[in-house]
């Protein structure tokens, strides 16, 4: 079970976090849900530390090792010349290669995203349709340890949410 | 040309096709106007495929359908090839022929149809193998024989037929053979020589004339 | 689907067949095929005589096993035969030395045609409708035996063949001299009968001269397409071969106002005004001989600036032509083709005869020879009626044996010779398909092919050597058919009043006649496809050369007066159809004309400055008329004929020739006029006048294989 | 932006999913037509045989591969430029990337059809990729048709994500908005995307470094393309310039063809409060660049020819010039060139009228000038005797128009289920309290202030 509250715009939203802050629940346990992202407050800036750069960079490089495997494994397997071209022929080759390397560092990309953005996960998580449909910001807390504090940090309005 | 379509299986299209340009002659003998009435004159260059070396209609296949053999011939494998067409383009000297529709031969002319040539149907890209199964039965006599092939063993159906025997056919790597030296003739030049696709046949000009 | 396919990349290297039984692992199969498990059909090679031309070469054919369908007394089934595949050059053959022409290589297409007649058919509609119905073989000669019978006066039976030097015809000739009919009428459009009697009036042999071009230096060809369809081609390719191969290259020149295949292989290429190409070649003699110790006096007349007059050649160029004629040795002149078919053909012979004696070439290295003669197998083509004159009065006959000749296309309308069919009461073909002349037929007793059948032919030219060519059948029939002199022999036994011929069938005429040319001539037949050795010595003797006319006497006729029809008319034997009895080979119609590229269809050839004036350009549908009638074609505008002559190939245009040649272009020799050559009465085929009018646009009739005339065309473009 | 986003939005941007007018259904029936009819073509041809076309010795490529260009071409569009602006921060992308992207996607769906379409023997396809088998049967990787396969399937994954990623927090939105099975539906597709701050920071990096790939991506891809002719030996082909000269008109015709897009959408779905004059202004204005740059390329190709005077070249060079290509040759130059420049480069008709008149030319142009580089070159290589004439025949035409008609019922269905608009994006566009922005995060305002 989770504590959260909605707010109408992002100062809300902002006083709610410094309070909660205030009230001694640490940043990584604070959910902010908005229907936008919100660069323009402090709380938007929240973990936004990420080693997805680093992630892409690997698949970029698993996609050249298997391009240059494949070309060059394959034209090995079945080596008929063509056109007084070297059996193994890298200008060409190239070509594919780089084609791979770019894939593997898009699908690097895509599927960080998925996991680090807890996307396409199972368990019922904080949430509340009115964060759309009403344009509100939700700032709430999973499990909160001390549920007074939160309550009184969230101020009026609070209400109980799914999640564990 | 009448001898490489009774050797090769290759189809007649008929006049509707002819007209679209797609009738197939792996061997034309291609005629150049040369001056004005009365001082004419004619130029005639057989013209079929020149089994490069560096071959551009090789690399560009998808397939391998087009390659080199050990021998250095353009081998053109029928059944992988997908039809892109690509390698007739690739080919500068236009001696590449597709399969519009699949061949017809109105019984019983199919009858005449050489069992050592397999029958190219709809979508593949065929062209001069330089009768490369007479070559490997050839190869398999003199093997019989337990000798090595020699100069003359092999004849391809055009250089047969020729009456004028104007096209010789044979081994250039063997330096006694008799295209070998016509091959290093003064009087020998290759087709489109300046594009780099090192052909195989070499033209020899009118005596004089070089 | 895929199994199949990767055998069938095998057989870019080897047999589908052969791959199958040795059944390797398909791996091997499709990536690499180790050259061990190629293993081409087994062929055997058997000897026969391409039946196509005088020339007589000798075939080896291959023949390999094959599934034939076939439908044998109302049931259809499969029968595994052996079939020829493939007609090849015999290699020891003194004819064509292992060579074949085009037409000769397409030759097979005649036995597996799938427009053959099948079994003997029986006219059930009208005339000409072309509805037949098939007839057992025994009914139909016993049909033949009663109308023979039935005939009151025996010379009222002729038979038209062609005039080919053979044991065949020469069975037929007895068979008809036994009946009590006239002797055959030997049809060819383009036969030579005019050399022939040139010929022997100078050098006493009634035959084609054979020329020695392999060690000649200098040829001068009077209108000879000698390359392409004249006389004996492919032996005279050979010789041309080697003299263009050898290191002192011999020259040749071409006389002739429409350039020709081998115009277009000649050094030289001289138009001339048609119909004086004797004058040019006395021309010629008479600057040779005044470099002579003796000038002949009565080449007086032929002086140079009097031959320009008539042959607009102009006298520089006669001058030093013959400086080259009388310098240049060996040097051969030559005459055929349209050279001797005008009213004067007879005089442009004996003329180059002259010029050959005049260089010496009779019967020298590098000039004129003949080949041996062999009395024994003489048939005597002497001994055939002229076609013109008989061909002209031949609806006085009752009956009519056509034997695989067509003379309701090859001969000109004027000479009515569908007409004449028309009236004649009874009339049997002998040939394997159904064509302009054989439509009309009441009876159709279906040969073998030439593969199927025993042949002969006797060589007129082109071998220096003696040689008769024979040779037995290659394959089984596929149809229902019966060589056509032993269907002679039966029906002679069965009349009434029987004409026992000395043989009971033709191969044992065959074998009696080779036989008397020595113990091992028959071997020679069975292995080779003949009987050849080298001459006893056949001397030429230089008969009295006929008096010399003077030059003006010497102009042509032509039909048709200048005004109204101010263009010569030159219909030429094609390179693909010769003389037209070709045309239903799908080959040879799909075979690129060699100098215009066109393929299924026939087109009339233009001077560009012609067809500017008539606003023709290339594919314009022309009309072409003479006092006879007239064509229309599609126009090809060629730089290689003169301006005052349209050329158009013989052989298409048939009504009625299989599905491939029915109804496809127009037939010149139709249009032409009735033109007689003075002495001999052949039909004079370059004599004829037309005018010429474009009657519409270009419509796709006229099918190219090549997309530019000239190498460069643009070379004359501004940038 | 200029004039602020009515309140309204969301429901405007929603209404075509939500609500369905029977003219919805005619057009995709009328569509759908045109598209069955052209598979049809394509069976019927596959069925008679390759002959059915009007392919010959030696015209062996002509309609499919130019199409095959042209549709490769038109989807330059969205991808590359939506990833450019997106790079560059432009403010006023946001209305545009999506419509953009999708044109990408579909594309090059379409041009990847026509490989397929002109082979032989399309049924063996697959032969062009590499796919285990027992028999080691490899693809030959010196072949451009092979590159051609990577860098188009590479492509098309990649703009495909790059078209979906953004789509997530708008699926969100419609399964909040919904009910039942639409609810479900569009449930999944948002993958349980609740728009916490952690998630609004991965897919920000995570399209920053798809941008930053899949452009260099989109540049290969027409360079292969263009490949495909320059690694011949035919007059006309063999030339290095051909790969920038490809990627520069596949830019124009993308650009020509999202502005088509763009206006068809504006109207027929009432955007006109979201897509303002000004970004058709600002597209012109990139249009214009190009048709200036595309002059360029073809004046350099021309006069390199014109002054190395190679008999090969010169035969194609007079044939196009002077010869029977010679109009459609010219109609290009105008259509092309001409027009776009005029018409682009006066701010009074650079409207957006005007606008689609210069594109709708330019489609028409950029689809002459690739079957001006296929079919010439082809039909007059280098031995003159060899020479040929093409005429296409119906298959051609009709396969040709269906693909339009594809693309058209695609981008409709498309229009249908998903907000043509990115809502979200839009939203965050404006700025609650600029006071609060810092900095950094304020956008170029491109358009805003030139417009």
């Amino acid at each position: 079970m989770s504590l959260y509250a909605l707010y109408r715009d992002g100062h809300g939203a902002q006083r709610a976090v410094d309070a909660l802050r205030a009230a001694g629940v640490p940043d990584s346990e604070i959910t902010v849900i908005s229907a936008v992202p919100m660069e323009h407050f402090e709380f938007g800036e929240m973990n936004k530390a990420t080693r997805i750069w680093y992630v892409a960079s690997g698949g970029g490089l698993i996609g050249f090792t298997f391009g240059t495997w494949l070309t060059r494994m394959t034209e090995l397997a079945w080596p008929l010349p063509t056109g007084n071209m070297p059996i193994v022929a890298w200008w060409p080759n190239l070509i594919v290669i780089f084609e791979l390397t770019m894939l593997g560092a898009i699908f690097a990309t895509v599927i960080t995203l998925m996991v680090a953005g807890q996307l396409l996960r199972r368990r019922p998580a904080l949430y509340d349709p009115e964060v759309t449909t009403g344009e509100k910001i939700l700032v709430g807390v999973e499990a909160p340890r001390d549920e007074k504090a939160v309550e009184r940090a969230l101020g009026d309005g609070v209400k109980r949410g799914g999640g564990e | 040309m009448t001898a490489c379509h009774a050797e090769n299986n290759i189809p007649t299209v008929g006049p509707a096709q002819a007209a679209r340009g797609r009738a197939m002659h792996w061997l034309r003998v291609e005629r150049y106007w040369e001056g004005e009435f009365p001082d004419v004159r004619l130029k005639f260059r057989p013209v079929m495929c020149q089994q490069c070396d560096a071959a551009p209609c090789e690399p560009v296949c998808p397939t391998y359908a087009s390659h080199h053999t050990a021998e250095g011939l353009n081998a053109q494998v029928y059944n992988r090839c997908i039809g892109t067409r690509y390698c007739a383009n690739a080919c500068p000297y236009n001696v590449r022929f597709f399969d519009f529709f699949n061949p017809a031969w109105p019984k019983p002319l199919d009858m005449q149809l050489n069992p050592d040539v397999s029958v190219r149907e709809v979508g593949v890209m065929e062209k001069c193998t330089f009768c490369v199964q007479r070559i490997s039965a050839a190869q398999i006599d003199a093997k019989a024989e337990k000798r090595e092939l020699k100069d003359g063993d092999v004849k391809t159906a055009c250089a047969q037929a020729c009456p004028a025997k104007a096209l010789v056919f044979g081994d250039l790597n063997d330096p006694e053979s008799e295209v070998a030296r016509l091959s290093r003739s003064p009087r020998g030049s290759k087709l489109l020589e300046d594009l780099g696709t090192l052909p195989k046949v070499t033209y020899l000009a009118r005596q004089g004339d070089a | 689907m895929e199994r199949r396919d990767f055998i069938k990349l095998t057989a870019v290297t080897g047999t589908t067949a052969a791959l199958t039984a040795c059944g390797n692992p398909e791996h091997q199969l499709i990536r690499f095929v180790p050259d061990d498990d190629i293993v081409p059909g087994i062929a055997e090679w058997k000897p026969s005589v391409c039946p196509l031309c005088r020339a007589g070469c000798g075939l080896t054919v291959r023949v390999l096993d094959a599934d034939f369908e076939t439908t044998r007394k109302g049931q259809a089934g499969v029968v595994a035969v052996k079939a020829a595949k493939k007609l090849e050059g015999q290699p020891a053959h003194p004819v064509n030395h292992g060579g074949l022409c085009v037409r000769g290589q397409a030759a097979i297409q005649l036995t597996y045609h799938p427009d053959r007649i099948t079994t003997p058919l029986k006219r059930t509609g009208p005339r000409g409708s072309g509805e037949f119905a098939p007839i057992a073989w025994d009914a139909a000669i016993a049909e033949l035996v009663s109308q023979l019978d039935r005939l009151t006066d025996r010379a009222s039976l002729a038979c038209i063949a062609r005039p080919r030097r053979s044991r065949r015809l020469e069975l037929v000739a007895e068979f008809l001299s036994r009946f009590g009919a006239p002797a055959p009428i030997g049809f060819e459009t383009f036969d030579d009968e005019v050399l022939r009697r040139a010929n022997s009036t100078m050098f006493g042999r009634d035959q084609l001269p054979t020329f020695d071009l392999a060690r000649a230096e200098l040829v001068v060809s009077f209108g000879a397409d000698f390359l392409g369809t004249w006389n004996s081609p492919v032996s005279q390719n050979a010789g041309f071969g080697e003299m263009r191969g050898r290191r002192s290259r011999g020259k040749l020149v071409q006389i002739e106002s429409r350039m020709s295949l081998s115009g277009g292989s000649a050094d030289e290429w001289i138009p001339v005004n048609p119909g004086t190409e004797g004058v040019l070649a006395l021309g010629l003699a008479h600057v040779v001989s005044s470099k002579s110790a003796k000038p002949a006096a009565a080449l007086a007349e032929y002086t140079p600036a009097a031959v320009e007059k008539i042959t607009g050649v102009r006298a520089a160029r006669i001058e030093r032509l013959g400086g080259e004629l009388a310098e240049r040795r060996p040097a051969v002149a030559m005459i055929g083709g349209p050279a001797l078919a005008h009213t004067n053909g007879l005089f442009h012979a004996l003329a180059v005869n002259t010029l050959n004696v005049a260089l010496g070439a009779v019967q020298q290295p590098g000039g004129l020879f003949f080949t041996p003669e062999l009395p024994s197998l003489r048939a005597g083509s002497g001994a055939l009626t002229r076609p013109s004159a008989a061909l002209k009065n031949l609806s006085a006959q009752a009956l009519v044996l056509v034997d695989d000749v067509n003379p309701v296309f090859g001969s000109p309308r004027a000479w009515h010779v569908a007409e004449a069919l028309a009236k004649i009461p009874f009339i049997v073909s002998f040939g394997s398909f159904i064509d302009d002349t054989s439509v009309n037929a009441d009876l159709l007793l279906p040969d073998h092919s030439f593969l199927e059948s025993w042949t002969d032919s006797l060589p007129e030219s082109g071998s220096l050597e003696l040689v008769a060519n024979a040779a037995p059948p290659v394959m089984r029939p596929l149809h229902d058919t019966r060589s056509t002199p032993d269907v002679l022999i039966e029906v002679g036994g069965k009349l009434k009043t029987p004409v026992a011929l000395p043989w009971k069938t033709y191969d044992e005429m065959l074998k009696a006649s080779f036989d008397k040319l020595g113990a091992n001539a028959w071997d020679g037949v069975e292995k080779q496809g003949g009987f050849w050795s080298a001459a006893p010595e056949s001397r030429i003797t230089l008969h009295e050369s006929p008096r010399i006319p003077n030059p003006e006497s010497q102009i042509p006729n032509f039909d048709g007066d200048a005004s109204a029809y101010p263009l010569h008319f030159l219909p030429y034997a094609s390179q693909a159809f010769n003389d037209g009895s070709v045309a239903h080979l799908p080959w040879l119609q799909e075979l690129p004309d060699p100098l215009t590229s066109a393929m299924w269809c026939s087109w009339v050839e233009i001077n560009p400055q012609t067809a500017a004036a008539k606003k023709i350009a290339e594919g314009d549908i022309v009309e072409i008329s003479s006092t006879q009638g007239s064509i229309r074609l599609p126009a090809f505008v060629s730089p290689g004929i003169a301006p005052n002559i349209v050329a158009v190939p013989v052989g298409q245009g048939h009504g009625v020739f299989t599905q491939f040649a029915s109804g496809r272009g127009a037939n010149p020799i139709a249009i032409l006029a009735p033109m007689a050559e003075a002495e001999t009465g052949a039909l004079a085929w370059a004599a004829t006048r037309v005018k010429i009018e474009r009657v519409g646009d270009a419509n796709r009739s006229l099918i190219l294989f090549a997309g530019e005339m000239r190498e460069n065309p643009h070379e004359n473009e501004t940038r | 932006m200029s004039e602020g986003l009515p309140p309204t939005m969301t429901e405007d941007l929603l209404r075509p999913l939500l609500r369905t007018s029977w003219r919805f259904y005619l057009l995709v029936a009328f569509l759908g037509s045109i598209v069955a009819m052209g598979l049809g073509t394509w069976a019927y041809q596959m069925y008679r045989g390759f002959g059915m076309t009007g392919i010959n010795n030696p015209v062996y490529w002509a309609f499919y591969i130019t199409n095959f260009v042209f549709w490769i071409g038109i989807s330059h569009a969205g991808t590359l430029i939506s990833a450019i602006l997106r790079l560059v921060n432009a403010g006023w992308r946001r209305p545009v990337t999506r419509c953009a992207e999708v044109i990408t996607a579909f594309a090059l769906m379409i041009g990847a059809m026509f490989p397929i379409i002109h082979l032989g023997r399309p049924w063996l396809f697959f032969w062009l990729m590499p796919y285990p088998n027992q028999r080691m049967i490899w693809p030959n990787f010196r072949s451009p048709l092979v590159w051609d396969f990577f860098a188009i399937s590479t492509y098309l994954s990649g703009s495909l994500l790059f078209l979906f990623l953004p789509m997530i927090p708008d699926f969100a939105l419609i399964r909040d908005r919904s009910t039942g099975l639409r609810r479900k539906i569009y449930g999944l597709l948002a993958l349980g995307w609740r728009g916490t701050t952690k998630q609004w920071h991965r897919l920000e990096s995570a399209m920053q470094i798809m941008a930053i790939a899949i452009i260099p991506v989109a540049v290969s891809v027409h360079t292969i393309v263009s490949f495909d002719f320059s690694m011949a030996p035919v007059p006309m082909w063999h030339s290095t310039m051909f790969g920038p000269y490809f990627v520069a008109g596949a830019i124009f015709s993308g650009i020509a063809g999202l502005i088509i897009a763009m206006a068809t959408l504006r109207k027929f779905l009432h955007l006109e409060a979201y897509l303002h004059p000004v970004h058709f202004q600002n597209l012109g204005k990139l249009l214009l660049m190009m048709s200036l740059l595309w002059g360029y390329f073809v004046f350099a190709e021309r006069l390199t020819t014109w002054y190395g005077n190679d008999v090969a070249e010169m035969n194609v060079f007079y044939v196009t010039q002077r010869g029977s290509f010679a109009p459609l040759y010219w109609t290009m130059v105008v259509v092309n060139f001409v027009i776009p420049v005029i018409v682009l480069s006066l701010k009074k008709t650079r409207t957006i009228a005007g606008c689609v008149i210069a594109s709708c030319g330019v489609c028409v142009g950029m689809w002459l000038e690739r079957f001006l580089i296929v079919v010439p070159s082809l039909s007059h290589k280098f031995l003159p005797y060899s020479w040929g004439h093409y005429r296409p025949r119906p298959v051609e035409l009709l396969i040709t128009v269906s693909t339009f008609a594809a693309m058209a019922l695609l981008y409709v269905l498309f229009a249908k289920f998903v907000p043509i608009i990115a809502i979200w994006e839009l939203k965050a566009g404006e700025h609650p309290s600029p006071a609060l922005s810092p900095v950094a995060a304020h956008e170029h305002a491109l358009g805003e202030t030139h417009a």
